[in-house]
């Protein structure tokens, strides 16, 4: 873990009853699941005697990059089964997976519930009325390989659609846009997502199963984490949420308190939901 | 430490969304135009065989300048070819050629007014410091709000922090016009207008066309980061490169940017720099055999 | 009709120039206002220049002459004066006034030549007729005319930057010369000549002004060739006009120690010319007379010689005193004169390094003649020497050298001087 | 269009690779001396208070160019700590401070080499274009598999970005110095060192200077990229923003950039050219205040 | 011993010089060799400058003079030739020894000053012992000695950028100085200066070499300058040496009609001296002689006066036909001269322009006399004329004005013209 007191976020353990060192926790700002989770991992760890210290990095090859090389200790919620299997592939060795805490995370391509289109196959032939544009996110996203690379063949849309990448929030300012004149529009979506209920969307069908089952969001540590942090990963190791935990705690800390009062969201939905997380080590 | 929180921030991100709400049909417009321009140019580009295109371009470079930089760029427009990006450099190259036209269509008026008055001028330079200064990132912004993502707002990006040498370089290229010159023109009570067109702008064009190449370098430093909106190309890859570390992918897209970056710096350098010419250019040698007769003596 | 009047010009550059003028006129100096961030580059000029006349204005580096030329154009806006140009007030006039004055009356030829790099020779030729508004053909004959006029027929397609220095500047002059007007200014157009070709045009210019008649006015740091060039010469020293007179005045009246220093390295004997320094004849008799009226005149005046005139004022020719004394013996009834091819004669303009020429072969006074052949003045030999002279009053020769009773010292005028060089007359003279 | 493929990106990605395992060593060490470094002064500048420091800031613009320059700054410097990007700034003033110095180290040695020499100067030429030409984002990739994330990375990048006009002026500042006044040295007998420190690296301070300032710009461009692989400060505040299309918060990032900018442009400048220091800059005044001697009649 | 002695020295520029050395000796061109890409700058020069002596090389523009120069101190190696500086070969030697060299023996004074402008003037002026590694305090002590001699004394302080021009090439010549070589080597020192201030400088440097007893390379294309400074003078064009010699072997002897045409503008009054144009007296007499004797000499050699010497040489008078003719008859026994006042007598140096004003105001010919106050020769009037007439040669002079028997064309020397100016002496003479 390195030593720059990131002045915007981190706790320095005011709690103070001892020091157990500083853990770093990696994520992408604009996918809400690792801001949450990681907000929610600060407030108890640095309970349990922590330091935290938040690294936002806006792509997502670059924690996994970070987590091998130990500047990130831990990047929660990864995708590491389905979405980010190619990420594993190269860098899991040098990862520890600490345990997964919600087991129904899910790509999915939607369009606006005013389009009567259900199905990836309906979009064949449609490539004029959606500018041949599949609206995505971050090229390093997994979602992003899936749709580019497996969704695109499978359903041979390549010669008509092209996935477009950019940013999460590229992607929910276009959709905000399309929704709000009921405009034609195909975005990459996932679940759970707070924007799957912020916006009139629907899934399509993914017949051909392109892009992948439901799968698990883990905690990934950097190798020997258990070892340098036991208490810590013992209780992370217990954290389970299931749909309407997870839900409320993303559209608490997103949606009720928003950019810059992550904390106090984190706090307020502790008190609302007082028995879900596990009891804490120290 | 307690300083009043001063929201700046925010009240650009009123005036933005407001623009974006009440000049939409402007900002619709405008987006119609560029993407017309420059899908038009790369489905252009890309249509030619690449065999063609690369004849073309280094025979260019033949006409103004020399073998040597034909040869040269020969070889690097098939090491492009051969690292699998013409695709992109076309689409990159269309997007920073539209760029520096509409750049160029903006820069030269407003460098002319600047060199005609210093009141323009001195309104002028803070605002190109701003534009310059900014980073490029920041424009990214408000272009997506206007434009959505794609390569209409990274052209609008690109052409903003693309305009400013634009600008300094005809207002430099102007007033840079030895000053006998134009007082030959005002002693012979040529008219404002008559030594503007007459004198002051023939004579800067070196200036105004190494200010172009400015430009086009520029856009093309930009067109890298237009790929974080979504505009294709090489900066495209070199963007997802970077998000996925692909090195490989990058140093491929990279190089095809210096090897696009050198050629049309040379390239534009020898437009406006006729010294630039070297004398195995076609240009210079068909001058040569059009003026036979002997010039030494005096 | 003068071509060129300027009137009381200042210039003053800096902020509020107008208050720097009304300091000057109360006696401020320059050194004063510099001190206050203005600089009195053209300190209340005046001067006439007449039609076909070369004015010269010379001047150490900094001395204003440019700024005083730009503002005869109106290029600079005097801060205080006024300009006439062939009558026409050119200061305060609407800006298409001016550039009209500027079109039909002056041109001007750049000390760097100020040539259009982009337009070949012959449109850099045409620039002023085109200005003027003149079809193409006709500009390109006239281009053409002038052209061949400097000696550059057949250059007319190339570019500037193919051409010599000197050529460069003679297709500047080329240019004023095609846009006709009858003013040229030209601000130290040769100044950035080899010394060779810069002599070249001098000559040219000269013959061409004398050819076209044109009115010009010229600035030149260097002395020679204002006096080379100038009918009047204009001495400026620190936004000042010293003094106006033509080369021989300026030479020869100095108006103060600061003109003097400036001409003190000229060649005198290429500027002074035979009517600087010529004089009336003492003596002169009418060629009718006879050997003792001649006798008669000698004797009253003390002269050694005499002029023998014709009734048309034509010389006759010299008759020396022991001749004529020879002759009165004898009882000579006709002038003993030298014969007149033995008079030497010259023109008014003759230099007086040609005079030495002259007067080394021939031993008789040089008799100087108008264009009409008539007698105006004679030149002995011990006059020419004094011309020639540092300076040409006796008075201020090095003691040292000299005896203080030598004949030109005892009060007479110089024409008494005119002694035959002969001892027994000098020791008569005592 | 079956050109074979050309797998540069393979070489170049296998030699990195290489590099890597087997330099690692240098790598580290490299690591901890930038990150001691950086993190050295950015502890520095954060502990001191930031009134403190803004009045510093002002009062070092005072002393070398002007009242008016000293007040502009306050303002900017105030409108920072308004926009609440104080610290974001003083961690990147502190990357951008290292990464001149350490390019400086480079370049100034490696100018004065190429200006010595003609061979040596062919040679840097194109290597310098490359590096300005290559996009800034290509070098992020290896930076990354060298040094990980965080601000190591960002600074590696930096430098190699930044280095070019810190050489070219240089060797331009050398090359420059007037010929007779080498000659002097020369033609009195000095040594190749005398002339170097006695003569030629005196004069060429204003280019150097001008060149160090470049040096600056440059870097502080790439701070803003290098907050894409962690490295704080206003670069990271910046790209988040975009990834989050946080149109106030990248404006008050950006326009902390532009403030820190443009005082670094205008402090650096007046350090290398005197004619840039106002008459009220406080070094102008006390010069003048020594020289009390009347110096203008000659 | 020479100062400096440079042989077949040549400088080609380009690729292969050595090449063009060949071409050039098989009689090749410098414009064939243009052709080929190759600059002949310098061309076979050899000459050599005595110690003590003002050298001046001079020519136009681009003609090879700044070359040269480089050559001798070694900035510039020789393509082909050798040069000597105080008998030391510095051609071919190691980079050390010419640096000696540089160090001990020559220095340079540069056009445009090349002052160090970040050191103090004083600094600037102990720049050369700094470098041959004198102490400070005895560097600063002979810096200041040479700011004094050439009037900067108290400067030391400044900075070059705070003097005007003219003070700032008197601080390269201060350097110069200060350095202490015999040697000082100076490209065009004046040029950038204004005439006055030039013409200052000029007087300053003759005055410095007279004390300072240096050996002065000097460069320049101004002939004046040339001619007042060099003791020689070496005409350059076209990176060939034209003609070496002093400025009145160039004056009165052009090589070509490019040196001809080069010296036309020349202001022969001041640059010819009484040494050049004196003649020896035709009739000379003891001054113990009596009347008798006189008369003799004068009537044998036909002389309207005779200089009358006493034993040591010194002029003890000039004795006129008819006063001698007078006392024979009267049988006066002593001579009966003009007194001696009367003689004008001058140095070797006197400027043409001087003798003027001493002619001028004395009727017996000058007697010019060496450092003892021994007569050398004489000057007539009519040799003054001559003299200062355009052209040497009688033979050139315009036919229009001169009678073709006037008696300077007789045939005989110019020493015979030196009759007196009156005609029956002349109608005698035919
Ligand atoms: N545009 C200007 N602004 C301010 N000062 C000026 C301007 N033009 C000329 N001066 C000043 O006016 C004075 C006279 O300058 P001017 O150019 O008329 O001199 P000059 O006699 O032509 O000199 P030179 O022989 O060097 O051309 C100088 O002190 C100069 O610095
Ligand atoms: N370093 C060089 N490389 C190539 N050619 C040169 C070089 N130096 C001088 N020359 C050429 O040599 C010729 C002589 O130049 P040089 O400088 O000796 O002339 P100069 O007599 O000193 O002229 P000026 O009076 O202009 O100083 C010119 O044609 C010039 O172009
Ligand atoms: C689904 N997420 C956008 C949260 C992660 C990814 O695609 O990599
Ligand atoms: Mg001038
Ligand atoms: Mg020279």
């Amino acid at each position: 873990a390195c030593g720059t007191d990131d002045p915007t976020t981190g706790n320095t353990g005011d709690t103070g009853a001892k020091d157990m060192g500083t853990i770093t926790l990696g994520f992408v700002p604009s996918w809400t699941d690792g801001l949450s989770t990681a907000y929610l991992l600060d407030n108890q760890l640095t309970e349990m005697g922590y330091t935290v210290k938040m690294e936002t990095i806006s792509e997502a090859a670059l924690i996994y990059q970070a987590v091998t090389t130990g500047d990130v200790d831990m990047y929660p919620s990864a995708w590491p089964e389905v979405t980010h299997a190619s990420y594993m592939e190269k860098y899991g060795e040098k990862i520890d997976d600490l345990g997964t805490y919600y087991d129904n995370a899910k790509l999915t391509w939607a369009v606006p519930e005013y389009m009567d289109i259900n199905s990836i196959e309906e979009l064949k032939g449609m490539g004029d009325t959606f500018d041949g544009k599949i609206i995505g996110i971050e090229p390093s996203a997994g979602l992003t390989e899936a749709s580019q690379d497996r969704v695109l063949p499978q359903y041979e849309l390549g010669d008509e659609f092209e996935v477009v990448t950019s940013s999460t929030t590229a992607m929910l300012a276009e959709l905000k846009k399309a929704t709000s004149t009921e405009a034609p529009i195909v975005v990459t979506l996932w679940r759970p997502f707070w924007a799957n209920a912020e916006f009139p969307v629907k899934d399509l069908e993914d017949p051909k199963g392109a892009l992948g089952e439901a799968e698990g969001l883990h905690f990934l540590g950097t190798k020997g984490f258990a070892d340098e942090f036991p208490e810590a990963a013992e209780w992370i190791g217990q954290l389970k949420l299931d749909d309407d935990q997870y839900g409320s705690l993303e559209d608490m800390v997103v949606n009720e308190y928003g950019d810059g009062k992550e904390k106090e969201a984190v706090s307020a939905w502790i008190e609302k939901n007082p028995d879900v997380l596990p009891a804490l080590t120290s | 430490m307690d300083f009043p929180r001063i929201p700046i921030g925010d009240w650009v991100a009123t005036g933005i969304d407001w623009l974006t709400i009440n000049a939409d049909f402007f900002f619709d417009f405008l987006s119609t135009i560029m993407k017309f321009l420059v899908e038009g140019l790369s489905d252009v580009l890309i249509a030619v065989p690449w065999p063609v295109m690369v004849l073309v371009l280094a025979a260019l470079g033949w006409v103004l300048r020399s073998v040597r930089f034909a040869a040269l760029s020969l070889v690097g427009f098939l090491l492009i070819v051969g690292m699998n990006q013409w695709d992109n450099a076309m689409l990159t190259l269309s997007m920073v050629l539209i760029a520096t036209l509409l750049a160029v269509i903006v820069a030269i008026p407003l460098g002319i007014a600047a060199a005609q008055s210093d009141s323009v001028s001195a309104a002028v330079k803070p605002i190109l410091d701003f534009m310059q200064t900014m980073p490029a990132f920041v424009y990214l912004i408000p272009a997506v709000t206007f434009f959505s993502i794609g390569v209409v707002p990274g052209l609008f990006s690109t052409i903003i922090f693309a305009l400013p040498p634009g600008v300094r370089m005809t207002e430099l290229g102007i007033r840079g016009v030895a000053e006998e010159t134009v007082e030959a023109g005002q002693a012979f009570g040529a008219k404002r207008s008559e030594i503007l067109f007459g004198i002051q702008l023939p004579l800067a064009v070196p200036t105004i066309m190494a200010g172009i190449n400015q430009v086009i370098m520029l856009a093309l430093s930009m067109a890298v980061i237009a790929g974080i909106v979504g505009a294709d190309g090489l900066g495209k890859e070199v963007v997802s490169s970077i998000s996925t570390l692909n090195l490989a992918k990058g140093v491929e897209a990279g190089l095809s940017v210096v090897f696009l970056a050198i050629f049309l710096d040379r390239f534009t350098g020898a437009l406006g720099d006729k010294k630039a010419r070297g004398k195995s250019s076609l240009l210079a040698l068909a001058r040569k055999a059009r003026s036979s007769e002997p010039v030494t003596a005096a | 009709m003068a071509a060129i009047n300027a009137e009381g010009l200042y210039k003053v550059f800096g902020k509020r120039p107008k208050r720097g003028v009304a300091e000057l006129e109360r006696g401020k100096t320059r050194e004063d206002l510099q001190k206050q961030g203005l600089t009195a580059a053209v300190i209340d000029a005046s001067f006439t220049v007449d039609p076909g006349e070369i004015f010269v204005v010379m001047g150490l580096s900094g001395s204003g002459k440019s700024t005083l030329i730009r503002m005869i154009n109106g290029l600079f806006e005097p801060t205080a004066g006024t300009v006439t140009i062939a009558d026409q007030l050119i200061t305060d006039v609407s800006p298409e006034k001016l550039r009209a004055v500027r079109r039909e009356k002056i041109s001007m030829v750049f000390q760097h030549f100020a040539l259009l790099p982009h337009r070949t020779v012959g449109e850099n030729a045409a620039y002023g007729l085109q200005i003027q508004g003149l079809n193409k053909a006709d500009r390109e004959k006239a281009a053409n005319k002038a052209l061949d006029e400097v000696g550059l027929g057949g250059w007319g397609g190339h570019l500037p930057g193919q051409l010599s220095g000197g050529m460069q500047q003679r297709v500047g002059l080329a240019r004023a010369l095609a846009a006709g007007t009858d003013i040229m200014l030209m601000d130290e157009a040769f100044s950035a000549l080899d010394p060779l070709i810069r002599r070249g045009m001098q000559d040219q210019l000269i013959e061409l002004q004398q050819r076209l008649e044109k009115t010009i006015l010229f600035i030149t740091h260097d002395l020679n060739e204002a006096m080379r060039l100038g009918d009047r010469i204009a001495m400026m020293r620190d936004g000042r006009i010293e003094q106006i007179g033509t080369a021989e005045q300026i030479l020869n009246e100095p108006k103060n120690n600061y003109v003097a220093s400036f001409i003190q390295d000229v060649d005198r004997t290429r500027v002074l010319t035979a009517a600087n320094v010529m004089e009336p004849a003492q003596g002169v008799i009418g060629a009718g007379s006879g050997p003792q009226t001649a006798h008669k005149v000698m004797r009253e005046g003390q002269h050694n010689w005499i002029l023998v005139q014709n009734r048309d004022r034509t010389p006759a020719g010299i008759l020396w005193e022991p001749d004529v004394a020879e002759a009165v013996r004898t009882g000579r009834k006709d002038l003993p004169w030298s014969p007149v091819h033995e008079m030497p004669t010259v023109a008014q303009d003759t230099s007086l390094a040609d005079l030495f020429a002259v007067s080394a072969q021939h031993l008789n006074p040089i008799v100087v003649l108008d264009e009409n052949g008539r007698t105006v003045g004679v030149i002995p030999r011990v006059t020419l020497l004094a011309a020639a002279a540092n300076n040409g009053q006796g008075a201020d020769m090095p003691e040292s050298w000299g005896s203080p009773d030598s004949p030109l010292n005892d009060g007479e005028s110089m024409a008494d001087s005119a002694t035959p060089d002969v001892p027994h007359v000098m020791e008569g003279a005592k």
